[in-house]
């Protein structure tokens, strides 16, 4: 199952990177699941994003979610930094 | 109406269209935010900053805080404005316009779309300073603003 | 600023003064208040309006309400301009413009200085209709709306 | 002792007039006092406004003030039918 997942503002800087299309690990069912994953398995940037999990929010095709949401095929997941727009 | 653009913006050009747009408007009330000069809790003087978005969800959400507003109150018609890329100092960043029939519904309106443009609507801010670049973290009073809204309704 | 006037205003240039004036704004709200084209009451179409004032007093009256308003907020600047003599339907009769360094007082300042000169400046406007002229009575729910801001005083 | 009377609005139609000089009448110390002794000896629009007195605010030299305000001389004295702007 392909997802595209997006960076922005501190976290692009972070992931030195803007998007990048993955496939969903099996048994990752939430977003909460795959940025566990991540931080546990890749570690690098993924730990640092987990560290932040209290100030981060995530969107999934354009809404924000709360963080059980299940992912399906070709969803746009998008983990937004601090919102300071206006 | 919402747009995301680069460019400066005329707020005489948009209440005029607003007004010919909607009928029986009594009361047109806009909000302009600039970019700061100073920024009094860093004690940092402001260089410029940029202004990054998420499009596609940005356009999204404004427009889902505008249908919440046209929910609330009665109102004729709604502009909202958001720049981004590159801003210097004293720059206008965001406008919102809002006509209706009787000013308490304007004010009101537009007071509750900024507040939650502030929250929820996907920008950042990264300002260059005399003593570094860094990206602006968010404002516990503007969740509180929009919160207070949330509880009214 | 004071300017009672029979030309109309543009909100642009109005805006470019008062922020070029001030220092750290981060906010300008603005309010417009236009003709009607129908009198929902009355159930009259409007034809024209002829706005008188007292000259002398209203200046006065008006720079009082702004005195005000810097006392009770953190403001920049204040523009008011009021039209005289005969308008049409929709045309804009009145703009408030208040600049501040937050937006929560720039909002809170342009309610109050629109809500006292509603009940407190001395201006009559005479309404032509398609059912005959007459003199406008004052609102109610206006002056009530001014009174509370003296109860929160 | 002499004072400047203005009338706006209805009240300049309805005296036919924007304003009038007078002298001040003998014994009458405060604005409610002229009204009620024009009311009693000229009639005509003075009684008219008289009647209207609970819609009718009273200005001296350009504040608007109580019914009981004692009159000077050279004040300039405005009957203000219901205001209107914005």
């Amino acid at each position: 199952m392909k997802i595209n997942i997006l960076f922005f503002a501190s976290l692009r800087e972070l992931f030195n990177s803007d998007s990048m299309e993955v496939t969903k690990p099996e048994n990752i069912m939430s977003v909460r699941e795959l940025l566990d994953f991540y931080a546990d398995n890749e570690k690098g940037p993924w730990l640092e994003l987990s560290k932040r999990f209290s100030t981060i929010r995530v969107a999934v095709n354009h809404s924000i979610v709360d963080w059980d949401t299940l992912i399906n095929e070709g969803d746009e997941i998008a983990f937004l930094p601090p919102i300071t727009g206006g | 109406m919402v747009k995301i653009q680069k460019e400066d913006f005329s707020i005489e050009k948009m209440t005029t269209e607003i007004k010919a747009l909607g009928s029986h408007i009594g009361a047109i009330v806009s909000f302009i935010g600039y970019v700061r000069d100073f920024d009094v809790s860093e004690n940092k003087i402001l260089l410029d900053m940029h202004l990054e978005h998420y499009p596609g969800m940005t356009e999204k959400v404004l427009n889902d805080i505008e249908k919440k507003a046209f929910s609330r109150w009665d109102l004729s018609a709604v502009t909202i404005v958001h720049r981004v890329g590159v801003l210097k100092s004293n720059d206008p960043i965001v406008a919102v316009i809002v006509a209706s029939p009787h000013r308490n519904n304007a004010f009101d309106a537009c007071r509750f779309i900024i507040d939650f443009l502030k929250t929820e609507a996907p920008f950042w801010k990264k300002e260059s300073t005399d003593s570094g670049d860094y990206w602006v973290d968010d404002k516990k009073s503007d969740l509180k603003q929009k919160q207070s809204w949330d509880n009214q309704s």
